[in-house]
């Protein structure tokens, strides 16, 4: 049932919101998370990096995992590869359920094992050339969050 | 051929993005390396996953002819 | 700095939605929550009814509120009143920040004090007639998750 | 005149959104209403809006001139 792609080139997230409201016409709740290239310290650039045999793979068991969990009416999970300029989209995950928690809780699980368990290798440019990013420590407070 | 693939930083530190080299046990293939290569592949926080699957442990792996045996360190996605 | 509206007519989510994100294109973060009238139960319609002096100037204490609680780079509330039919837009809430976790909160937040604390009164017709729509109890719990 | 306003079932009660009344202290205006009417308004759960101001209290309250009061029942929104 879900929505998950992995996409090379720019997307237009209104585009993408538009389509998956236009799908999901009469759930309660749709909760959409829009993650951004932010235009701030001094970074020119973005390259996220994926692993092809495991990346896409990875994206998908989260969504049988969300919605396993959550009684969602549709789930839609979007992730760029490759290189990024401020202001550019990310990742976009959208979730519709009938009832309003169930939406917030499945996108913002979705977001939070996205940003901490999914094979994606980021490196930022700045004036100083490009540099890998490690891992923030609350990645993982975030992610600990669901453990039941 | 088998095929070594170096995600994030470690691309940087084997100057590619992978490498073939020849088949047999995995601890043969990384003594064949560059030292410092090979320390940084070993490294604690370095994950590894043969032809797309996460390995436990390398001990006793083998690569055959066409395997791609992947060093993954920590992501940072989204 | 917030956009915060009643809408006596019909709006455009996926407009409101592009819009906001146009508005805000280095914001790290958007959630957006879309509310919608579900196609279930027998509804055939629903109508919310505001009060003049009051709805639309609590809305925007609320948002007023939300911004103190979290850093916010923008902030929307967008609630309908009048009737409405199934899979019309009933409220939209979007929340954009530098941080991810900080967009959710801040579009849970108004989303639950929008429900159980707005001046709105509902009611729904089915095929039995108009009916007044009394809170859940469920509501209240939800903003008391709030309480500090 | 003053104005009285019923939202919600109030509404339905009172046969009207809203209703003129004559300028005075609520325990007179309200007295002057059907008793069943009186009875709904003073529900524990019925809040009371000067003016667009809630009320904490109604007693002592003087409708003056152009004044409304509203009657709230138990919002329902989202």
């Amino acid at each position: 049932m879900a929505d998950v792609r992995l996409s090379l080139d720019a997307f237009d997230p209104a585009v993408e919101i538009a389509g998956f409201n236009a799908r999901h016409p009469n759930a309660g709740g749709i909760v959409t998370f829009l993650g951004q290239v932010r235009d701030s310290g001094g970074v020119e650039a973005l390259e996220l990096q994926h692993y092809e045999p495991m990346t896409l793979p990875g994206m998908q068991e989260l969504a049988r995992v969300t919605e396993r969990r959550w009684p969602l009416e549709g789930l839609l999970i979007l992730h760029r590869s490759g290189v990024m300029l401020p202001g550019d989209a990310i990742v976009l995950v959208c979730a519709a359920a009938r009832h309003r928690r169930d939406a917030f809780a499945a996108a913002d699980f979705a977001m939070d094992h996205l940003k901490s368990e999914s094979w994606f290798w980021k490196r930022e440019k700045t004036a100083a050339g490009w540099r890998w990013i490690e891992p923030r420590p609350e990645d993982h407070e975030d992610i600990s969050r669901w453990r039941i | 051929m088998a095929k070594l693939v170096f995600m994030g930083r470690l691309e940087d530190v084997a100057g590619a993005p992978e490498m073939a080299v020849k088949p047999g046990p995995v601890e043969q293939v990384l003594a064949a390396l560059e030292p410092a290569l090979a320390v940084e592949l070993l490294g604690e926080k370095i994950r590894m996953a043969l032809n797309g699957r996460l390995l436990t442990d390398v001990g006793g792996i083998v690569l055959a002819q066409g395997d791609e045996l992947a060093f993954l360190p920590p992501v940072s996605g989204g």
